[in-house]
């Protein structure tokens, strides 16, 4: 049976619908940060930003810029009505202390046990960037994975161990990918969701670790 | 919607379990939220360990608690040897553990911020230090403190909207943002109720995402 | 009387000597102090080491005192590989220290607020750990981070009084308020004078007393 | 000679008279607190309390008390100019992280070596009262004593060592009694100021440490 891949934007909405009312929510910089665009503004959902943004909103009109307001990724956005600021300390504070309920990053791999490469793709690699990730995946209460399911030459990023440097160990709780909704769970990954189309055989032929 | 406003006081202490650690705000008369003390005598919970900067003063809600027997144990800075508080430590019906003021702060800060220990020289050099780590940093004899983290705090707030975002007033400001953030269930009292969007972002001290509940109580 | 306000950007460099510290406040474009920047620039210091979230882009005030040679370490949390500093990097002309964003922020609150060490498990499991002390704690591997301080902050305001208190607006207060308090001399600009008093005391962010000077650069 | 020692307020006048412009200044409780009294209104001197309040202001008038602006010993105060608020983290942050200019307390005792005993006359007392005295005591850029010379029963406090339990270590710059000004030097205790009609020999008889 034919199936389509979800494209960047799908993965983002797929995610966000599992995003309930009240959640403090921290959206890492790619697909990640798509993922406010498919939270209904009437679903209050605060969204937390590591330069010391609580209640990040949508982006501004280009004719309503404020200049002094970016998020992570560092592109303009608004603050919503109950917003507020705090320094980068206070701001990790919040993201390492486990008050953020949602962590959503982007990785290059993640593996059956939960651990999360999203950093370097090789030890050897001479600069790393680190920026904010390896906080925000210890400190979250849950941290939820998007990302292609294989990458450009089609080797699989669900893996049985991560080939990647770790950003941390045995935290990701959940993987959304073009394919599938995937929970990660002490018996390893779980299958909860797929596109239509896709069978189990399907998604495991492109998936290294074994899939229950 | 998001509110954390509570009608009741009952609503407010809903669930304060027997044990808890109790992280109560305030610094001499200033910040003390006594209403939400009356409120937890009245809940009824008991075997409860205490966190605050003093042991209380005669008529403190404090001391009504203590009196009531429901407090275990008390974390402070000092306490009164003629108070109720220190007759009580004396007789041995309560355990005290003293902190210096400033690491109590700080060890309720890293409860929040996820910080799991620190090195300060502050009480090295001291019988606190006694059968205690220390290690040298920088040719400084410093003492390896750990996290202070609470069950419940109790907070005294001058402003708050229903996403829980909260001012002080003056020097009422003192522990409460720090155990707003050291606890798992943070229960606010605000003198005064603002609409959301009413509290300037840039003027909020303590972010919404501190705080659980949140009970109006007039001045 | 105090007066913070320096009346000239030679002023407010005097005395950055070459080997300092600087700590470099802003995040992406935002709370950046670029005019301060270009002023150290012009005041000569060399062999400096910056500290800041990130090795700069292309243009940015950073990238020019890298350009100029007069950076020896750079302590931040990326470098992205085709910039100037990642090149530098991989010629091996620039040292980098490559630090986690949340790290580096605790790191330089610790260095303000006299804690000589802490225990954090960002990193503890991955490369950044490697060959330096670990420690588990309530079962969690975490590493001992040291205090990041400044000889020198470079801060960039929205208000600031002849106290030195100052305001940020929105997300321009980012690094600004803890690199204030982490460093020996702090050099602030502000977009905007105020008399003092005419800050709320409740809205003032960075108190004037981590501050040194402070020059008005409209902007 | 006759000598009449200085009163509580005569101990705090002269502390106050060496309190540059400009300086943050935390006075402890008791004989410390007096010491603002006597700093005139227009040397810009900021005193930092414990419980936040920087730019801690004289006592106001009984018809405009503020209920919500006290200092650390409980009293009320008012807000200098200027002045403005941070949390207890922060406070002591400001304490411990080495930013007070100069910090006062009241002592039970200090010795030749700067060490300050300020919080239990002996081991097995059975209360403490810390409060913030060890804070502050490591870590002001100057600690200076200000106390009686002796106790009640005549008996020195400015000791080769001290025998109560101790506040912390080699912290102690200067001393201020109700006889004398001493600097904390390497050599012990040096005499910079007597009171009228006090010699060198009286001040040493009343005094266990060697003065210089």
């Amino acid at each position: 049976m034919a199936f389509t891949p979800l494209d960047r934007n799908g993965i983002a909405a797929r995610c966000a619908q599992d995003i309930p009312e009240g959640w403090l929510v921290n959206l890492g910089i790619g697909i990640p940060t798509l993922v406010a665009d498919f939270v209904p503004p009437d679903r209050e959902v605060i969204f937390h930003a590591e330069n010391g943004v609580i209640g990040v909103g949508p982006a501004p009109a280009t004719d309503a810029v404020n200049p002094f307001l970016i998020n992570a990724s560092t592109t303009h956005v608004t603050l919503r009505t109950g917003g507020s600021y705090v320094h980068h300390a206070d701001s990790f504070a919040i993201a390492r202390g486990g008050h953020l309920d949602l962590c959503v990053l982007g990785a290059f791999e993640v593996a059956e046990n939960g651990d999360i490469a999203n950093w370097a793709r090789s030890a050897d690699e001479p600069v790393k960037q680190v920026g904010g990730a390896m906080d925000l995946a210890i400190g979250a209460q849950r941290l939820w994975v998007v990302m292609e399911h294989t990458t450009k030459d089609s080797e699989p990023r669900l893996r049985r161990r991560c080939t990647y440097p770790l950003t941390a160990k045995g935290v990701v709780k959940r993987v959304y990918t073009n394919l599938a909704v995937l929970d990660v769970t002490p018996d390893g990954f779980v299958v909860r969701d797929m596109i239509p189309g896709m069978t189990l055989e399907a998604l495991q032929a492109r998936t290294e670790a074994k899939l229950a | 919607m998001i509110d954390k406003f509570v009608r009741t006081m009952a609503d407010a202490m809903t669930g304060v379990a027997d044990g808890s650690t109790i992280l109560l705000g305030g610094f001499g008369d200033v910040g003390i939220p006594t209403p939400l003390l009356d409120g937890l005598i009245e809940q009824g919970a008991r075997n409860l360990t205490i966190v605050a900067v003093a042991g209380g003063r005669d008529g403190s809600a404090i001391e009504r608690l203590l009196s009531l027997g429901r407090v275990r144990r008390l974390i402070c800075s000092f306490v009164r040897p003629a108070s109720l508080a220190g007759r009580l430590f004396q007789r041995g019906e309560l355990d005290v553990e003293i902190v210096p003021q400033g690491t109590m702060a700080e060890r309720m800060r890293a409860a929040g911020a996820g910080i799991t220990g620190f090195y300060t020289p502050t009480g090295a050099d001291t019988l606190l230090a006694e059968g205690r780590e220390t290690r040298e940093i920088g040719g400084k004899l410093c003492l390896l403190e750990y996290p202070l983290p609470g069950d419940v705090a109790l907070i005294e707030a001058w402003q708050a909207d229903r996403w829980g975002n909260l001012t002080y007033r003056d020097s009422a400001r003192n522990f409460n943002p720090v155990m707003a953030m050291a606890a798992k269930l943070t229960i606010v009292m605000t003198r005064n109720v603002a609409a959301l969007g009413e509290l300037a972002p840039e003027t909020i001290v303590t972010p919404g995402i501190f705080v659980n509940r949140v009970l109006h109580v007039p001045l």
